[in-house]
């Protein structure tokens, strides 16, 4: 039931702001944010407190072709739904003070987004969970769409073409487990684990596939990602930060929730290459990131080296990848979410976001200086920040894998230390110039959004021990399947 | 004898039905499809179905032909000089004529011979025809009268000059 | 069989004579119908009486110039008036023109056959007749022709309408498309058998149509003098617009003949049964009755002609599908209704 | 006095097929649509022929229903036609083709 | 039968209502009517009723299919009001064949025998090729009449040649008996009872306008008066596809294998083709004509993997289909009363000149497109769901390609309306479209929410 | 407007009667008419056979009358051509020479004299105009031709014969004759 009230809450203050029209969207998106953020804490108490039952709904919607309403959360959910509705209240506030037209849409939409990204980390039916994911492709669409910036139209379409051709590979592979559940049809996620898991070598591998294509574009992993640096320079920041922060999550949680577990044989036979492939992209990535001038580009190329690797870890198929892979999907939300708020002010205040422009910012905003500092370190993964632990955990175990290839990813961290350094010597660093020079420090929502985030890289890099106990008998649960198939491995 | 007679008026259909297509004067062409319904009415009496072919001969020669021949006149399109398809078009229509024959003859060829009934069968007598048509072909026959009225109304709306200037009371 | 075949021969032969004398004598009918309409005494000059005036109007015919205009298309130009003739020609052989004939005890029937649907051959080949006009007037290749085809097939073809549906009508009394039994039907000597007593409307919109199919005044706009010059006919001379003529005056006799069939009991005449005469001079006098009949209403073909004006063209169209066409729908279903109500 | 079924079913191919030629061969669209009806034809002889060799009338009752719908087609297409020519002052089907993409 | 009676009804009442003057309630009259035969004939679904020896059946299919057609016609009568006041002296005429093509699709839905099938057909098609020309001074519109009156009138001849050597095959126009002389005799079948078969495929493939027998709708659709062209894409539509999944079900479903190579070719072709070519339009209308051609292929894909037990998935799909079609071309005769063009220009910043009409297009165009939660994306998933249950991925791998060729067009109208500048000033909507529009909208969502109603009339 | 003339007719558009509305009615009493009029008496004449009565002042072919003793009365003055309205007559003057005494009653006579009968509307006001009762109409016909020419009627045709005079008195009524008379009187005088 409160898993329920935590999926459609979001929807119904969506369209009570679609329906009111009012100047003061903002303001009730924002509550109704928060609103939410305190349910999903009282869902971790219950979760905590071991009323797991409840949190449980399940019945049949369209019996004729196997759909029914089936929603639970486990740790791996839990954390994904803390990460957005955490991070929602933080991205609706930072548009605070800036005027976009039809104020009620854009902020019903973000509504939305929560709702179907809320619906895709809790949903344990197959087709329930793709509807979700395709629900949570609309209103990004459109934010981007109406409040993008320049060449806005070929750009999200190019992203929207991409997902959606993804998914319906997907939606393919779905139904094809469908047809082989045993007994009676159903899209119930063990049902399809059994079918999956009941399928032929080859079978298996197409399956995985398919899968695997709708959740590397989304990821996106290199070379799904072509639509990803372009979408994030044209979206609207809080587009951005939708895209960067959560909707990249989606993809990683697929792998880890409808990937893995469906198709056992599949990831192992084909494992190794998607995480060649992951590594490859983390390296290519990254080279690209060092030469960009543009500073959205460049961490938009950044968030790819990351998602590389988180991917790769994931597909090592060993309880440290997957810890790993959890805790850097929640720190590199919140870091990414902040790199993308602090892009926004600089080009508020500059009109800019070319790194030659820009330069000397520190002397006039200090605070946004050590703000951005902070940020990037977790970004490039200093011991005691939330990027550290994630970072560590997964190049660990990719190095358990294979050892060169795990040398391969170590290189991220020496990389991302390059050109995040670089960027923060072109933008912060060095003298005024005319146009940073009228900079003006932080204001009270840039704050209110920028100091919990930092404080929240730090803590968790202090103490993570809370977040990974969440996940891990999840984790565990889901690794018990591989260990009578890692002999073949 | 029959056979000749089959012979003689399938030979003179197929020619005129030709004639129909490759007359260059419409008219001609109207008079041609005449002279095949003709040679299908015989047909139709050969086969003792005299109620259908009275009635072929009443709809198609009486009314449908008339009616062909009178917009032919009234559009005054007696004129010989139809712009000619290009060769290619006219190429490709015969060609693909011609497939569409080949095709129904290699996939009819294996038929193996019946015979037709004694022609002293009396279904073809109007009064078979009308029991089967008004029993057991009732709703259909019913369903002609909507259709004819539909042609009709449509017919009617199509034709009628535009009274754009008039506004109804 | 060869005396059958023989008999048939001779049948049709004869048929065929009458028709054309009684087209011919029609010819001088009319117009000593209209002198006498007309308070003059007609052609009078050629014989007696001028009965030898159509020898002479034919014989001008044959004689006069053929002209084909050069422009006309000729094969068509010369098919149109025969197929007026043929189609006019063609009606004849269903007519029953009397009962059997009995000689030594065997029956000759005085119809030349007798097909199960002998209405719809009359109407087809009725049908057929309009393609003479057509062609012709078209084959002319002048306006003033090809207009008077034009509405001489728009009017056939609104006139056939009505005539069929007031004849279904007439088909659904009697149950039956023969000609012969129809006719039958009628048989009992009392005058009130014949069908026109059952079906006054039915008659009346079929006599109307009749004039309509002939093209008779007051429906002969496709050969309107006053606005088409000669109408279809216009670029015709010499046998060829005779035969155009002949086919007329055939279509009447035909109408007249098939409009006595139906609705004045053909052949059969009032108290026949109590004469007390041989089977065979019934047979002859009813025939004699027919042709009484059928002379009739020639002779009421031309009264009319020579009593009402030419209706206007949109006046024609009115006239059949607005009045005749629903007239004739409202017999039908009267008819059915009191047809179904004797059934109970 | 007998006629196989199936030279009746040639016969009606042949028809068939011309007046398939002559859709895609004229212009003119009263021929073409006269070729239509030929076609129309052609079906009937077949189902006359097939009623006849059955002994079943249903086949020639279904003639009459093709008849009548002939009859509703030439009503309406030469309704068009009309129009059309009023409009364009051809009846060239080739004109048709302004709409194409 | 009610529906089919009360549909009949109706037409001639139109017909007559010229008399009385009875214009004004004409619509109101034919939407409660329609209304009442609905409300008559969903009581009776469950049972199977033939009626006139065994001429028409009424059974959950054919019901289901009545229904379908006249609620959609009553959503369009709703539409096109405008369609009909434009020309108030045909008004009536307009009327009454849209009813006569009503009780054409009903008897399409419900033949029994091959003689309704034809019938049924022929009323459809004689009344529309009428109304596709009604717009009588547009060039445009008797050429789209004509058009498809010639190729109608061809397709009805290959039709008939097929009935007709089906008919020599087998000896009965009836659909029941043919399909049971069908299992009995099928080693003796002539050959030209396979021909025979064929030839009603082409003739139906024709009149659901499946490639390559489609060439004419495209300018049929975009030439006819548009609120013609929503009936035709729409009803006509339905009813067609109705005719063709019960002859190739019921009466040829058993020789399966000797037509399904035809139509799988068919089926790709109207699958990829007019996608394609959808693509390359700037017409919206003839657009959404090429997209309705595209329908049709995954319909067919549906068909093919199961013909016999397809009729939900399809009557599913076709339900999703009308809905949002109806809503598109509302939107689309909104736009076009002011602009007076349907290029997609004239949808240039839709969204802010009307945000209504661009929402609920929108919601239309995402729900043809096949995007969850819209209607479009189950119907959509249960011809998946059916094809990949028979093996065929590589066909519904072929059918995705297409699916996000046609996301790739629609989206064109979308971001035209989302992204550009206004093409001109807001537009006013009457209150009763809006209410219509917001229906429909609703409709799409309703249809998603619970499709079980619909999937287990069957 | 009112009416200056008071001749023209209002026409009245009313409707039609239903008896009149189906025209049978009228129709039948159509062909009553006609049907009467079969059985009247026949207006034709067979003319050759039977030859219809003139009327006694029937106006036909002209004639020059001579005298008593058989000259010409003629004498050319053109007074029957000046009142003629349609301008049929012409004529040629000419002086009686000696010996002529017996052709021509003075001495002035008309050498040629023509009527174009074509022209001639046969209104007899030559006869009225002639001073010396020279030109009558009589009850004769005028002949058709082939050609114009043959209708231009010169002396040969007008001029009565010697040895068969034409009675012209016939066709004058009692005072006509009584005029010529008194007339013939002054004249003579």
């Amino acid at each position: 039931m409160l898993t329920t009230l935590l999926i459609f809450f979001p929807l119904a203050a969506a369209l009570l702001i679609f329906a009111l029209r009012s100047k003061q969207s903002h303001a009730l998106a924002f509550g109704a944010a928060c609103i939410e953020l305190l349910i999903s804490a009282v869902v971790v108490y219950q979760f905590k407190t071991g009323d797991a039952e409840n949190l449980r709904a399940n019945f049949q919607w369209i019996e004729r072709i196997g759909l029914s309403y089936y929603v639970d959360i486990d740790g791996i959910s839990l954390l994904l739904v803390l990460l957005t509705t955490v991070l929602v209240p933080f991205i609706i506030l930072s548009s605070f003070g800036k005027s976009f037209s039809k104020p009620s849409t854009f902020y019903g939409l973000i509504l939305v987004m929560q709702m179907a990204l809320i619906g895709v980390f809790v949903a344990q039916d197959g087709l329930l969970f793709y509807l979700f994911w395709e629900i949570a492709l609309i209103p990004i669409y459109f934010i981007c769409l109406i409040w993008g910036g320049e060449n806005r139209g070929k750009i999200t379409f190019k992203f929207f073409m991409y997902t959606l051709a993804g998914s319906l590979l997907m939606l393919i592979a779905l139904i094809y487990l469908y047809l082989h559940t045993p007994g009676v049809h159903s899209f119930d996620v063990e049902a399809l684990y059994a079918a999956g898991q009941g399928l032929s070598g080859g079978e298996q591998g197409f399956i995985f596939w398919f899968l695997f294509a709708a959740f590397a574009v989304k990821m996106p992993v290199f070379p799904f990602h072509t639509w990803q640096p372009d979408t994030y320079t044209v979206a609207p920041t809080q587009g951005t930060m939708l895209l960067s922060g959560i909707m990249l999550k989606m993809g990683i949680y697929g792998v880890i929730r409808w990937l893995v577990p469906v198709v056992p044989f599949g990831v192992i036979t084909w494992g190794y290459t998607a995480i060649l492939i992951s590594v490859i992209g983390i390296i290519y990535a990254s080279c690209i990131a060092i030469v960009q001038k543009d500073f959205k580009r460049l961490i938009a190329y950044s968030s790819i080296a990351h998602v590389g690797l988180i991917a790769a870890g994931l597909f090592t198929l060993t309880a440290t990848g997957i810890q790993g892979a959890m805790i850097q999907m929640i720190s590199h939300g919140i870091v990414v979410v902040g790199m993308f708020f602090i892009i926004d002010i600089v080009f508020d205040r500059t009109k800019t976001t070319a790194l030659a422009d820009l330069g000397g910012i520190r002397n006039v905003a200090p605070k946004l200086a050590t703000v951005f500092v902070i940020t990037l370190l977790g970004s490039v993964a200093l011991p005691l920040t939330s990027g550290f632990i994630g970072e560590f955990l997964l190049i660990s175990s990719i190095f358990q894998y294979r050892a060169w290839l795990g040398a391969l990813a170590g290189l991220t961290i020496i990389l991302g230390a390059v050109y995040m350094l670089r960027t923060f010597q072109k933008s912060m660093s060095g003298d005024t110039n005319t146009l940073t020079a009228s900079v003006t420090d932080l204001t009270w929502n840039e704050k209110a959004v920028l100091y919990p985030i930092v404080v929240l890289i730090i803590l968790i890099g202090i103490y993570p021990a809370p977040i990974l106990s969440i996940s891990e008998p999840a984790v565990a649960k889901l690794l018990e399947l591989y260990s009578p198939l890692t002999a073949i491995r | 004898m029959t056979l000749y007679l089959f012979y003689f008026l399938s030979f003179l259909a197929i020619l005129s039905a030709l004639m129909v297509v490759f007359s260059k004067n419409p008219v001609h062409s109207v008079l041609y499809l005449i002279i095949t319904f003709f040679c299908i009415f015989g047909h139709y009496l050969l086969m003792n179905a005299q109620f259908v072919a009275f009635v072929h001969i009443i709809v198609y020669a009486g009314a449908i032909m008339v009616l062909f021949l009178y917009v032919l006149m009234l559009l005054n399109l007696n004129s010989e000089s139809e712009p000619h398809k290009n060769n290619t078009l006219k190429f490709v229509a015969v060609i693909s004529a011609c497939l569409l024959m080949v095709v129904l003859v290699a996939a009819l060829r294996g038929t193996d011979d019946k015979m037709l009934q004694d022609t002293g069968s009396q279904i073809g007598y109007v009064r078979n025809l009308g029991k089967v048509m008004l029993t057991d072909f009732l709703l259909p026959f019913e369903i002609t009268s909507i259709l004819l009225l539909a042609a009709m109304v449509g017919a009617v709306m199509i034709g009628k000059k535009s009274s754009n200037t008039t506004t109804p009371q | 069989m060869t005396d059958f075949l023989i008999y048939k021969i001779l049948l049709v032969v004869g048929v065929f004579t009458i028709t054309l004398v009684v087209a011919m004598y029609a010819t001088y009918g009319e117009r000593k119908v209209a002198a006498f309409l007309q308070d003059r005494i007609g052609p009078n000059r050629a014989g007696p009486f001028g009965i030898l005036q159509p020898l002479a109007d034919g014989l001008k015919f044959f004689m006069k110039e053929e002209i084909i205009p050069s422009v006309s298309n000729k094969f068509l130009f010369i098919l149109g008036p025969s197929i007026a003739m043929i189609t006019a020609l063609m009606a004849g052989v269903l007519i029953p023109w009397g009962n059997t004939l009995i000689i030594n005890g065997t029956a000759y029937s005085l119809q030349i056959t007798d097909i199960n649907i002998g209405i719809l051959y009359v109407f087809g080949v009725v049908s057929i007749g309009v393609y003479g006009i057509m062609i012709g007037g078209w084959a002319s290749n002048n306006k003033y022709s090809l207009l008077g085809a034009i509405r001489a097939s728009a009017q056939m073809i609104s006139y056939e309408l009505a005539m069929g549906i007031s004849i279904i009508a007439l088909i659904m009394m009697t149950g039956t498309l023969s000609l012969g039994e129809i006719v039958n039907q009628q048989a009992g000597g009392d005058w009130n058998f014949w069908n026109v007593v059952y079906q006054p409307l039915g008659f009346l919109i079929f006599i109307v149509c009749a004039f309509a199919e002939c093209n008779r005044a007051p429906f002969d706009l496709p050969e309107c003098e006053t606005e088409l010059v000669g109408g279809y006919h216009t670029e015709y001379s010499s046998m060829k617009l005779g035969f155009y003529m002949f086919a007329e005056y055939i279509n009447m006799f035909i109408s007249s003949a098939v409009l006595s069939t139906l609705y004045f009991g053909g052949y059969n005449f009032p108290f026949m049964n109590d004469l007390g005469l041989s089977h065979n001079a019934i047979t002859i006098l009813g025939t004699v009755f027919l042709f009484a009949k059928i002379f009739f209403f020639i002779f009421f073909f031309m009264w009319v002609r020579w009593t009402l004006p030419r209706f206007r063209y949109d006046q024609l169209m009115n006239l059949g599908w607005r009045v005749l066409l629903p007239l004739s729908i409202a017999n039908l279903l009267l008819t059915a209704l009191v047809l179904l109500w004797i059934d109970k | 006095m007998k006629i196989p079924v199936e030279y009746y079913l040639w016969l009606s191919l042949a028809l068939f097929c011309i007046g398939v030629l002559g859709v895609l061969f004229r212009r003119n669209a009263i021929i073409v649509f006269m070729c239509i009806e030929l076609m129309l034809n052609a079906v009937n002889v077949l189902l006359v022929a097939f009623s006849t060799y059955l002994n079943d009338a249903a086949g020639q009752v279904f003639v009459f229903f093709i008849m009548a719908v002939a009859a509703a087609e030439v009503a309406v297409g030469l309704a068009i036609l009309v129009k059309m020519h009023d409009n364009t002052k051809t009846v060239d089907i080739d004109i048709l083709n302004r709409l194409k993409w | 039968m009610n529906a089919l009676y009360i549909v009949c009804g109706l037409g001639l009442t139109a017909l007559v209502a010229e008399l009385f003057n009875a214009r004004k309630i004409l619509s109101f009259l034919v939407i409660i009517g329609l209304a009442v035969a609905i409300g008559l004939t969903i009581p009776e679904l469950g049972t199977s009723v033939s009626y006139f020896t065994n001429m028409v059946v009424f059974d959950n299919f054919a019901m289901a299919f009545s229904i379908l057609i006249m609620t959609v016609t009553i959503l369009w009568f709703w539409m096109a009001q405008d369609y009909f006041n434009q020309d108030l002296a045909h008004y009536t005429d307009r009327a009454s064949l849209i009813l006569f093509t009503v009780a054409g699709g009903i008897l399409m839905a419900s033949f029994n025998n091959m003689a309704i099938l034809f019938l049924g057909i022929e009323i459809l098609s004689l009344s529309l090729y009428t109304l596709a020309g009604s717009k009588r001074d547009s060039l445009a519109s008797n050429e789209a009449a004509f058009k498809y009156f010639l190729m109608g009138s061809f397709a009805t001849g290959f039709l008939l040649l097929g009935i007709a050597l089906v008919y020599g095959a087998t000896a009965s126009f009836n659909v029941q008996t043919i399909a049971a002389t069908v299992v009995i005799n099928s080693a003796t079948l002539p050959a030209f009872f396979y021909v025979g078969v064929l030839l009603i495929m082409v003739g139906l493939a024709f009149k659901i306008s499946a490639v390559p027998f489609h060439f004419w709708a495209p300018d049929v659709y975009s030439g006819s008066p548009t609120s013609v062209t929503a009936f035709m894409s729409t009803v006509v539509k339905v009813a067609a596809i109705a005719a063709f999944v019960k002859v190739f079900s019921v009466c040829f479903g058993h020789i399966a294998p000797s037509w399904s190579l035809v139509l799988k070719i068919i089926m790709i072709l109207t699958l990829a083709v007019p996608n394609l070519i959808a693509a390359a339009q700037d017409n919206v209308k003839r657009m959404l004509a090429y997209s309705s051609v595209g329908h049709v292929g995954y319909i067919l894909l549906a068909f093919l993997s199961q013909p016999e037990n397809s009729a939900s998935g399809i009557f599913y799909y076709l339900s999703a289909y009308s809905v949002a079609s109806i809503t598109s071309f509302a939107v689309l005769l909104q736009v076009e009363k002011l602009n007076s063009g349907t290029d997609i220009v004239q949808f240039n910043g839709l969204f802010k000149r009307n945000p209504l009409l661009a929402v609920a297009i929108t919601v239309a165009l995402l729900s043809l497109a096949g995007i969850p939660p819209l209607a479009g994306f189950f119907g959509k998933y249960m011809v998946f769901i059916q094809a990949i249950d028979k093996g065929m991925i590589s066909l519904t791998i072929l059918a995705i390609v297409t699916s996000l060729m046609g996301a790739y067009y629609y989206f064109r109208v979308i971001i035209a309306m989302f992204l550009q500048e206004p093409a001109g000033g807001a537009i006013t909507v009457s209150t009763s479209q809006k209410i219509l529009i917001v229906v429909l909208v609703a409709g799409m969502f309703a249809l998603s929410m619970v499709p079980d109603y619909l999937l287990e009339l069957f | 407007m009112e009416s200056l003339s008071h001749r023209s007719k209002v026409v009245s558009n009313k409707k039609m009667t239903f008896l009149e509305r189906i025209y049978l009615p009228a129709v039948l009493s159509g062909i009553a008419i006609t049907i009467k009029h079969l059985f009247r008496r026949k207006a034709t004449v067979s003319y050759p056979e039977v030859k219809r009565e003139f009327s006694k002042i029937w106006r036909g072919h002209h004639v020059l009358k001579r005298d008593d003793k058989g000259a010409e009365r003629c004498t050319a003055c053109g007074l029957c051509a000046v009142a003629c309205p349609a301008e049929a007559i012409t004529m040629t003057a000419a002086e009686r020479k000696k010996g002529e005494e017996n052709l021509y009653r003075e001495e002035k006579y008309a050498s040629t004299y023509e009527i174009n009968m074509l022209r001639c509307i046969f209104c007899g006001l030559c006869e009225e105009a002639c001073p010396k009762e020279a030109i009558f109409l009589t009850d004769r016909l005028v002949y058709t031709d082939f050609a114009r020419d043959g209708f231009i009627y010169g002396k040969d045709k007008l001029v009565e014969k010697v040895d068969e005079r034409i009675d012209v008195t016939v066709r004058q009524t009692p005072a006509v004759l009584e005029f010529k008379k008194h007339k013939q009187l002054s004249h003579n005088k």
